[in-house]
């Protein structure tokens, strides 16, 4: 069993066009920055991307849809971004746009092998429409179905060769959610160390959810909002 | 006077009690982590996975690994946890945060709220807020009274697409704060200074204003 | 705010005849011995006990059945417990026993403000009986509900001021879900320390979940099957 | 001659396939740990919260929180996780665990099973057992032909109360190797020197023995 990839390019070669990926991160924070350029570099089409933002004109899922590699992106926020609005006003590029809890429970549904979830989130707004309701305890909810993704795409800080997975800080968001939700996990990390390296107790994402890892190189980590105190 | 920002802000933080879990919004919400008051613990939750969040990093310690939902550079506080988008959601759905402040576009008298679409104009998306809205124990809506054309946002129903329905509980604006009933907006408090009259003009939806209406105290 | 009380009794002392209770623990792995004990010496009685196991006849729930102070269990397993059996057979206790991947996602479902999940665990048998049951891609599911518990009781190998807890290798089982399903969560742990002594990467349970934290002392961990390896 | 249950778990190893994540049941099931054939890696799941179990401890090395799903002592292999009961299920239920095995009361020819609960005689519960039959991919139940009494238990239709339905793929018994088809079960291997008769009188469920059936092999 060997898990481990030399690069980006090796690990997502069989991502073909129209394909529906997952990708983690939250803004540009925890995004698998190697494997993003490598989806540019082979210059695959008409992908569904759902992943919760949609990167900025020139970084992360940006780069992307700079090419017109995108066709569809599911989404709770997608603001900051020139190009995407271009395309999304001419139509190029679809849109679905749902509740950031409801996207990652909906990851987590996936990974659990629960076929739909039960939230309150968007109960009463254009969200609701077309979606069953149903009272439990005299509030109302709706039922939001599992993701079904072909590949999940998600970033980690320390991976072992047995993809055990662990995230730093607030990078952590939706990756670890994504990683049980693909039905082919990629991880790229930071630090990729043998088996038995990791502490068993402190595994984010067991490595039974992940089947290729690979070690990233250059991490850009951009900062989207640099705010720092003032003196 | 009406109140600037940070006063809002200020009056806001008043409702803060010891031990809360709170969830502050981007815009005037993130300015009342500066008036916690004395004496008391408040835990923030960021919606992108930690509780405990502290203040901005000093210049050069920034951490792009450690963000809030706003994309901004923060810090931890010591007993802070970091976890995963579900399991965040998944204590807000869970009742598990005590107070959520917001900003909106509109509020109606009924306690609706609209905050994340303006049709027409771009759509950034709902991030967390619809999330927020349908499961937070208490609500409490920061914003201005009227929007830059003078139009009032406590309205009898919202015009925008709603983001929740029937889930504010509290609105505080540079004028007033206001209760949300079954009745309709109830003015509780009125910024120093600003006369009900005025509060009543500024306010399209229901208002009940019953007897005499202290203006907000701050320390 | 103060999480921090200073033994079991103190942290028991408002559970009342009739409550409904949840312990930790697989097995006697990972119980909370000493709120046991305290509940035991408080004699509180007819309680509802929502726990994977039933301990043994002299260590774990045991002590409770032994004192008869429980009303119902709620279990996936109360094997090995001739006290049970006899409680059991004379009509004294209730039991209601469910699969083990329902009970854990049903404490989940509470700790996540999701009010049903849907699960294939027990189609087709008795378990069904009376439950709603779906398909979803030609698959059927049972509707479970989460649970609805006044007191959850777990056990961690450390804890914080704050209430953020850590478990040691399999002593983690039911305990995270059961601390976050409980309306008041009373945490032991062998080990508590300050605010900030433990890495925020590597929390189990934030400490939102947990109301009431205290050090436990003098922990037996009995090993129900001890097995080792033939030389 | 009939296998011992050595053999029988022997046997199912020769199922195992580079990669795979396993489930072992109590009893037999638990056998197969010894014999995975050399040269590929195999991951032991262990439901109550651990991928990556190794052998029971040395004398005097037990650890009282590390214990598999038959509350034994064990331990743990490089690369090993430890999670909660409901990841645990969870990654069983969604289909992660490739292969589960475990021991029955009875199978039907249509794949159901009972293995939790004799009326009338104490009830244990269920534990996991619900939960692994409904969702495994694959389910290869490792238990004798017959009972005590010499009964088949190798049913046309199970009499004991259900752990899950039209779920088990093989069985292997000290007699046999079988697959359940929609036809019933089939004949794919006999115990050295047992024949096909012999296998035919002691299977009371719907038995398909076409062709040459090959005896097992063992290395």
């Amino acid at each position: 069993m060997n898990k481990i990839y030399a690069n980006a390019n090796e690990a997502i070669k069989d991502i073909t066009d129209g394909a529906v990926i997952m990708l983690g991160g939250f803004g540009l924070c925890g995004i698998p920055e190697n494997c993003i350029t490598a989806l540019v570099k082979k210059g695959v089409k008409q992908l569904t991307c759902i992943s919760n933002n949609a990167g900025v004109d020139d970084f992360g899922i940006g780069l992307l849809l700079q090419q017109k590699q995108v066709k569809k992106m599911i989404s709770s926020y997608v603001g900051e971004n020139a190009e995407f609005e271009r395309q999304l006003l001419s139509g190029e590029l679809e849109v679905e746009l749902i509740p950031q809890g409801t996207l990652a429970t909906r990851c987590m549904a996936a990974g659990y092998g629960m076929p739909a979830i039960y939230t309150p989130a968007g109960v009463g707004t254009e969200v609701a429409i077309g979606k069953e309701t149903r009272e439990f305890n005299g509030k109302e909810y709706l039922m939001e179905y599992a993701f079904d993704a072909e590949f999940a795409i998600v970033k980690a800080w320390k991976g072992d060769a047995d993809g055990n997975l662990i995230y730093k800080e607030t990078a952590r968001n939706f990756n670890p959610l994504m990683a049980m939700a693909g039905k082919i996990t990629i991880a790229e990390v930071e630090e990729l160390v043998p088996a038995g390296a990791l502490d068993p107790n402190q595994i984010h994402t067991p490595g039974i959810y992940v089947h290729r890892i690979f070690e990233g190189k250059n991490y850009e980590k951009r900062i989207e909002q640099r705010t720092v105190r003032k003196q | 006077m009406a109140l600037t920002k940070e006063q809002i802000a200020q009056r806001i933080a008043q409702e803060l009690q010891d031990g809360f879990y709170v969830n502050l919004g981007i815009g005037i919400p993130t300015l009342v982590a500066n008036y916690i008051p004395e004496g008391i613990d408040v835990v923030l939750q960021s919606e992108n996975g930690l509780l405990g969040m502290g203040p901005f990093p000093e210049e050069g310690k920034e951490d792009a690994d450690l963000i809030n939902a706003g994309k901004q550079t923060i810090t931890t506080v010591p007993g802070s946890a970091f976890f995963d988008s579900a399991l965040s959601f998944g204590m807000i759905r869970a009742g598990k945060v005590d107070l959520t402040v917001l900003g909106a576009m509109e509020v109606s008298d009924n306690g609706n709220i609209a905050n994340w679409k303006i049709p027409g104009k771009m759509v950034k998306g709902m991030g967390g807020a619809m999330d927020l809205v349908a499961s937070a124990k208490n609500i409490i809506v920061a914003m201005m009274h009227t929007n830059p054309k003078g139009e009032s946002k406590l309205l009898p129903n919202c015009t925008l697409p709603l983001t929740g329905k029937h889930c504010v509980k509290k609105v505080v604006t540079e004028l007033a704060v206001l209760d949300i009933t079954p009745e309709g907006f109830r003015l509780l408090e009125r910024a120093p200074g600003v006369t009900v009259d005025e509060i009543k003009a500024k306010t399209a939806g229901k208002l009940i204003a019953e007897g005499d209406i202290p203006e907000m105290k701050f320390n």
